[in-house]
């Protein structure tokens, strides 16, 4: 919006200066994006630094492929709830002043929009639906996607800013767990003794993956 | 010329000098004699002789079962003492023919072309390859006239002789290369001839200057180039000589010939100079006797069918506390139960080792150091077949290449937690082919 | 003379190379000697005391962890001995022998133990351990003791005191428990270049005579250990060439687009765990990529990495935690950047 | 407007947005599911055993449904299972027999002695494959355990003297025990079968002496006891198709001991405890014996008979 104020004026003499302002504008706002990114992914790693959606991380990370899948769907449900939550808020909470609302309402726009995810990828993907099982419509109740969705609000940001912030968020999501997908396969031809098989050994090494993420923090100041 | 090989691969140490100084000498055959009627890949023979009959050295006493078989031929003159299962050389009973030898070695009359094999139809140079039972002498033993009938839509363009004898401990190839070159080099010829090719070469390595140097003078003017090739082991597995010969490589899952090349060892080739220009079928071979195990290593001509008891005891007999007793090389011999096994077609060496040099330590677990990788000569990654192949994940281990395996033991040579990557490969081969069998 | 006694029978191969396990873990270890050996010197008894107790305590924790899974006890296999130097190299001398206990048994019983001894771990034990002692004790673990021969100033900076309640104090004859001082990476991320300059021209980064954990002061006798391991054909030369080469190319550049507040690649290279890092701790076998080509990447990822944690994020230093980061990758690497199998490309026939 | 009605309002209106949406979704991502697999999944027993051939329980379902197997082959289920898959399916099921393994060896270390010591790795296929295994009987239990790895119902027992005990009560013949043994030892019988020959060594008596003390000769004195063992060449075997009941002292005929029976011995008593074996000798002893006396009876009858037919001829 701030771009149309400038082109609107379309004056020759500030032509100049608009251009200027423009690249310096643009640069400071990749930079903002790129900070808000990394901050979402690493810093603030939903699963690994704020230990938001420990379900499915746990439970579809057993197989690198429905990791991947399963990123995806995260990817796409954290934008779509994200964008959705943030003009709930902006644009019906807020001017009718029913803010107290907004928990039970994220959770409404959330489930919804799991549940068009789940119908689509059993329509597109059998083989990953099967793999997700329980885990898809778990979504909605993961604890990640409503974290940010408050998180958003919380921090101001502008719906640009959402955007960046859910993408990066997601993307931290998808490389913790493919991360953890990987190592759990790696762990299939392990020697793991009885006693700490399955998610006991999957906790352990989360943990440790935990403690290897807590080398990002400080890397991006949060706001 | 500058020696040429191949990527990966390992240096063991070759004990080659126990043996390879010593001139080869014809073995006495002993009283009995036990020609088990599957020396060779493919269907067994079948018998052509009843108990009571007599043989003479030459004739057969088994047809070939199938295309994919072979000839096999009595090795003594006297009467056939029974058809019956015996000791094979992969511990299973084989059905053998086991022959009194009269002791007087009367031949069949062995009719040969002499020098006119030049003029002779490729026809009857095949059919008189395939009547001499000839097949692969470097370990094998795949019939020789399967080899040398490629289909119309494969053209074979060059030949290559093995000669490399990369295996540690044997001699038997070197040993031939360098007293009987002329027949190697005609055993080429002859081959090419019937295959049309237009290249020969013979390859071996450098640790061999003699022979090296008697290939070449024997193949002076005859278009076939002797090359050297570095000590490397596996330098003599047919993939790799033709990759470091010409430059080819076999594709995945593919035979030489599909790259237009047909391999043959060097034993193989005199064998057929024998068998067409002498008329001589297969009946016996030139083999190392060698070890730590044994008193004096040597080199010699057996008559197949031939308890291997009965070479060790011509070479002094078993010295020390025996631990193993392998035929072929160490590393991709076969370790055998008894010492009354028969010396067959594709017996390259009996090697016996001391018990003190047996290895019987369980193997440690895997540290993912990657020698295995960086030795393998196919480059597949044997630390992670054998971690599939152990815990029956055998549809990740063919994933993984595992049927692209030669089983050439370089992995677990260097493997310094001693896992047994080979055995454990050949497992996951063996489910992966019963798996594909039970699809069909 | 027939064989009476039992043959043995194998699979083939029949014969064995003379490399093993043990051998190749005792190199490491004396591959090491003279960097620990060095720190005794520099530090004297409390270096001393750091090494013996965490070498003791990883090798009472493995031999416990075999114990209760009844497997037969590995120690001669020194794979516990390794992990203990590494961790205690990673150590600030002076350090309390308890903490130091600690961060042996999550090094070998949580990071290796738990997951079936040597061989099946992901995470690299030593830097699991080193980690979890920086976030759990974040004091003890940046209290650094000023080497021999540097008197009480530091790079021309007054040198700090502990007492035993661990108050800061005035340096004096008499109160002094343990004389401290910054590392060169903290007094770069405290005071910016300025304050390095000095130091970054001297040999002392280099040759060793600095604070720090005791493994990271002698960047030349690291460098020689590495050399060794890389001569007796123990690693090969990816990791540590892509792991110091990134770094190096890292730290020259941003020291190009501004040299107040980027220090140069030699100074990156010589100081904090970088050297004792790329050769022998990313090196580490069971944790790295086991190809070509996941070993450069890998190398490289811990070099950014570490160069990112050490300019950007919270800790001065960032080698053990990239070591750790790009250790929960080495199975994607391992997998997705597999050697090109022989056969792999049919080559087109030569006609004639 | 009252502060309650108002947020009642909003999220109605929420909700029927967000319904409207999934119901045009639902229309678009249309998928079809057979309500039968989900029954079908839930009452099979779940233990994936592989026993029909199917990968797993669920495969097994799918297959049912898509009509490519019978209701009959699952082993666990038996035919209970079998009854209420043709209920679901609506078919008609014909009888199940159950069956169990049975490891047909009983050649412990005493008696079938190991002729090599074996190094490499330690599954039965292993060591099978190197040199024909270490046993002096290459047709004999490696006792590697092969098979009990392989029972998803932890039904073989892998006993102190080497071999495989397979027990019946926890078997439910799934087979995958009789896929995994490389020497083909183990077979499914019927579980009602009582008598078995413990031995698969098809070679000459000659052949089996020399390798084993408790192998199967091949002398035929069994199949004089009962018609119920045939012979297939120099191995005999007790024959399912033959109805009939063979009697209790037919194991007693064998010279070698090689039938088991379990009216009389627990299977794994029988491979364990050498205590089964001395009293199954003296128990042999004492029916040769009495065996003898009788026959030794018959005949003086016999004898007698053919005097007073003389006798009568002579009158």
């Amino acid at each position: 919006m701030r771009f149309a104020s400038c082109t609107a004026q379309n004056n020759r003499d500030s032509d100049d200066a608009c251009a200027a302002s423009l690249h310096h504008l643009l640069k400071g706002q990749l930079m903002n994006i790129l900070l808000i990114v990394i901050l979402a992914m690493l810093t603030e790693n939903f699963v690994l630094m704020k230990f938001l959606g420990i379900c499915p991380f746990l439970g579809v990370s057993r197989r690198v492929s429905t990791a991947l899948g399963m990123s995806m769907a995260v990817l796409f449900v954290m934008l779509v709830a994200s964008v959705i939550t943030y003009a709930v808020q902006r644009y019906l909470l807020t001017p009718l002043d029913l803010q107290y609302l907004q928990t039970i309402a994220f959770i409404l726009v959330i489930a919804a929009t799991v549940q068009l995810t789940e119908m689509a990828i059993q329509k597109l993907s059998p083989t990953l639906y099967q793999g997700l099982g329980i885990y898809l419509p778990l979504i909605t109740t993961n604890c990640a996607v409503l974290g940010l969705a408050i998180l958003n609000i919380q921090r101001e940001y502008s719906l640009f800013e959402v955007i960046f912030y859910a993408a990066g968020a997601a993307l931290g999501f998808g490389i913790a767990l493919l991360l953890l997908a990987g190592l759990r396969e790696k762990m299939e031809t392990a020697s793991v003794p009885q006693a700490f098989k399955g998610p006991a050994i999957a906790l352990i090494t989360a943990g440790i993956l935990s403690l290897a993420f807590q080398g990002f923090s400080g890397l991006v100041p949060v706001n | 010329m500058k020696a040429v090989t191949f990527s990966g691969g390992i240096h063991p140490s070759y004990n080659k000098d126990l043996s390879s100084a010593v001139t080869t000498r014809p073995l006495d055959p002993p009283e009995e004699i036990v020609i088990p009627l599957s020396q060779h890949i493919g269907a067994p023979a079948r018998t052509c002789v009843e108990k009571g009959d007599e043989v003479l050295i030459g004739q057969p006493v088994g047809d070939a079962g199938g295309f994919v078989s072979s000839v096999i031929h009595s090795s003594v003159s006297g009467k056939v003492k029974g058809v019956e299962p015996r000791a094979g050389a992969v511990g299973t009973e084989v059905n053998s023919v086991v022959i009194e030898n009269d002791g007087q070695d009367r031949t069949v009359d062995f009719s040969g072309l002499g020098d006119d094999w030049r003029s002779a139809e490729t026809s009857e140079l095949k059919d008189r390859i395939q009547q001499a039972g000839l097949v692969g002498m470097g370990g094998a033993a795949f019939p020789t006239h399967v080899k040398l009938s490629p289909p119309d839509d494969k053209p074979i363009d060059a030949v290559i002789l093995n000669g490399a004898e990369c295996e540690p401990y044997l001699t038997a190839d070197h040993r031939l290369m360098l007293e009987h070159p002329a027949d190697v080099i005609t055993g080429l010829s002859i081959v090419m001839k019937i295959l049309g090719a237009s290249q020969g070469f013979v390859g071996v390595e450098v640790n061999k200057p003699d022979a090296l140097e008697a290939l070449r003078e024997a193949s002076a003017d005859s278009g076939i180039t002797v090359v050297p090739l570095q000590v490397k082991y596996p330098q003599g597995a047919e993939k790799q000589l033709i990759d470091a010969c010409l430059k080819r490589q076999v594709p995945s899952g593919g035979l030489p010939m599909d790259v237009g090349v047909v391999v043959q060892n060097v034993g193989t080739a005199a064998a057929i100079t024998d068998a067409v220009v002498r008329g001589r079928p297969l009946y016996e071979r030139i083999l190392t006797v060698t070890g730590a195990g044994v008193a004096e290593p040597a080199n010699l001509v057996v008559r197949m069918g031939t308890p291997v008891a009965h070479a060790i005891d011509a070479c002094g007999g078993v010295r020390g506390e025996l631990g193993k007793l392998v035929l072929g090389g160490p590393m991709m011999g076969f370790a055998q139960y008894t010492d009354q096994v028969p010396v067959t077609k594709g017996t390259s060496g009996i090697l016996l080792l001391e018990k003190s040099a047996v290895d019987t330590r369980e193997p440690d677990p895997c540290i993912r150091c990657g020698r295995c990788a960086r030795a393998c000569p196919m480059r597949i990654i044997p630390a992670d077949i054998a971690a599939f192949s152990a815990r029956q994940m055998y549809e990740r281990a063919e994933e993984y290449d595992a049927l692209d395996c030669i089983e050439c033991g370089s992995c677990a040579f260097g493997c310094p937690s001693r896992i047994g990557l080979v055995q454990h490969i050949r497992l996951a081969k063996a489910a992966i082919m019963a798996q594909r069998r039970k699809g069909n | 003379m027939p064989i009476t006694d039992k043959l043995h029978v194998a699979p083939s191969p029949h014969v064995r190379g003379t490399v093993s396990t043990a051998r190749l873990m005792w190199t490491v270890v004396a591959t090491l000697a003279p960097a620990a050996a060095w720190s005794v010197y520099l530090f004297g008894l409390p270096a001393l005391t750091v090494i013996v107790a965490t070498v003791a305590c990883c090798a009472a924790g493995e031999a416990l962890c075999q114990l209760a899974m009844k497997k037969p006890i590995s120690l001669k296999d020194g794979s516990a001995v390794l992990t203990g130097l590494i961790l205690a190299l990673t150590l600030p001398p002076g350090l309390p022998l308890w903490i130091c206990a600690i961060g042996s048994v999550v090094a070998v019983i949580v990071a290796k133990g738990v997951f079936g001894g040597l061989g099946q771990n992901l995470f690299n034990p030593a830097m699991t351990g080193r980690v979890f002692l920086l976030i759990a004790f974040p004091g003890p673990l940046t209290r650094w003791l000023v080497p021999r021969g540097t008197g009480d100033t530091l790079f021309g900076h007054p040198v700090t005191a502990y007492d035993a309640t661990g108050k800061m104090v005035e340096v004096s004859a008499n109160n002094v428990d343990v004389i401290t001082g910054a590392t060169p990476l903290g007094l770069l991320t405290e005071k910016g270049t300025a304050a390095v300059a000095a130091l970054s021209d001297q040999s002392a980064v280099f040759f060793g005579q600095v604070n720090g954990s005791l493994g990271e002061t002698s960047a030349l006798l690291l460098l020689l250990g590495g050399l060794v391991l890389l001569w007796r054909r123990v690693i090969t030369w990816h990791i540590p060439v892509s792991f110091l080469g990134t770094v190096a190319l890292f730290a020259a550049i941003t020291n190009a687009i501004d040299s107040t507040a980027f220090a140069g690649a030699p100074f990156h290279l010589f100081t904090g765990g970088v050297m004792i890092g790329a050769w022998f701790m990313a090196t580490d076998y069971v944790t790295s990529p086991m190809h070509a080509t996941g070993k450069l990447i890998f190398g490289a990822g811990c070099g950014i990495l570490t160069m990112a944690i050490r300019l950007w994020a919270g800790y001065p230093e960032g080698v053990s935690f990239a070591v750790l980061l790009m250790n929960a990758t080495v199975p994607l690497l391992d997998n997705y950047f597999r050697p090109k199998k022989f056969g792999f490309q049919r080559l087109t026939r030569q006609e004639g | 407007m009252t502060p309650v009605i108002l947020p009642v309002i909003v999220l109605s209106g929420l909700g029927l947005v967000m319904a409207a949406l999934l119901a045009v979704a639902r229309k678009v991502f249309y998928v079809e599911v057979d309500e039968r697999l989900e029954k079908l999944v839930d009452i099979l027993p779940g233990a994936n055993c592989g026993g029909c051939g199917f990968p797993g329980c669920s495969g097994y379902a799918a297959a049912l449904v898509g009509g490519s197997a019978k209701p009959t082959i699952c082993p666990p289920g038996g035919a209970d299972l079998a009854e209420e898959i043709g209920s679901i399916l609506g078919v008609e099921v014909e009888e199940v027999v159950p069956q169990v393994a049975l490891v047909a060896c009983a050649g412990n270390p005493q008696s079938a002695p190991e002729r090599s010591t074996y190094i490499g790795i330690s599954t039965c296929e292993a060591a099978h494959l190197t040199a024909g295994g270490f046993k002096s009987c290459t047709f004999g239990c490696l006792g590697l355990g092969s098979c009990a790895v392989a029972c998803p119902f932890d039904a073989i027992v892998m006993t102190d003297n080497h071999l495989a005990v397979v027990i019946p009560e926890l078997c439910n013949g799934c087979g995958n025990c009789v896929a995994a043994c490389p020497r083909k030892i183990i077979k499914l019988v019927p579980a009602a079968e009582p008598v078995h020959v413990l031995c698969i060594n098809p070679q000459k008596a000659k052949l089996v002496k020399a390798v084993c003390s408790v192998g199967c000769t091949g002398c035929k004195l069994c199949a004089k006891q009962s018609k119920r063992f045939a012979m297939t060449g120099a191995l005999a075997q007790v024959d399912p198709t033959v109805p009939g009941e063979i009697p209790s002292h037919a194991p007693y005929a064998c010279p070698q001991g090689t039938i088991f029976d379990s009216r009389r011995y627990k299977v794994l008593d029988w491979i364990t405890m050498p205590a089964c074996r001395e009293e199954h000798e003296i128990l042999t002893a004492e029916w040769k014996k009495a065996e003898k006396e009788r026959k030794a009876a018959a005949k003086a009858k016999k004898a007698q008979k053919a005097k007073d037919v003389a006798r009568e001829g002579v009158r």
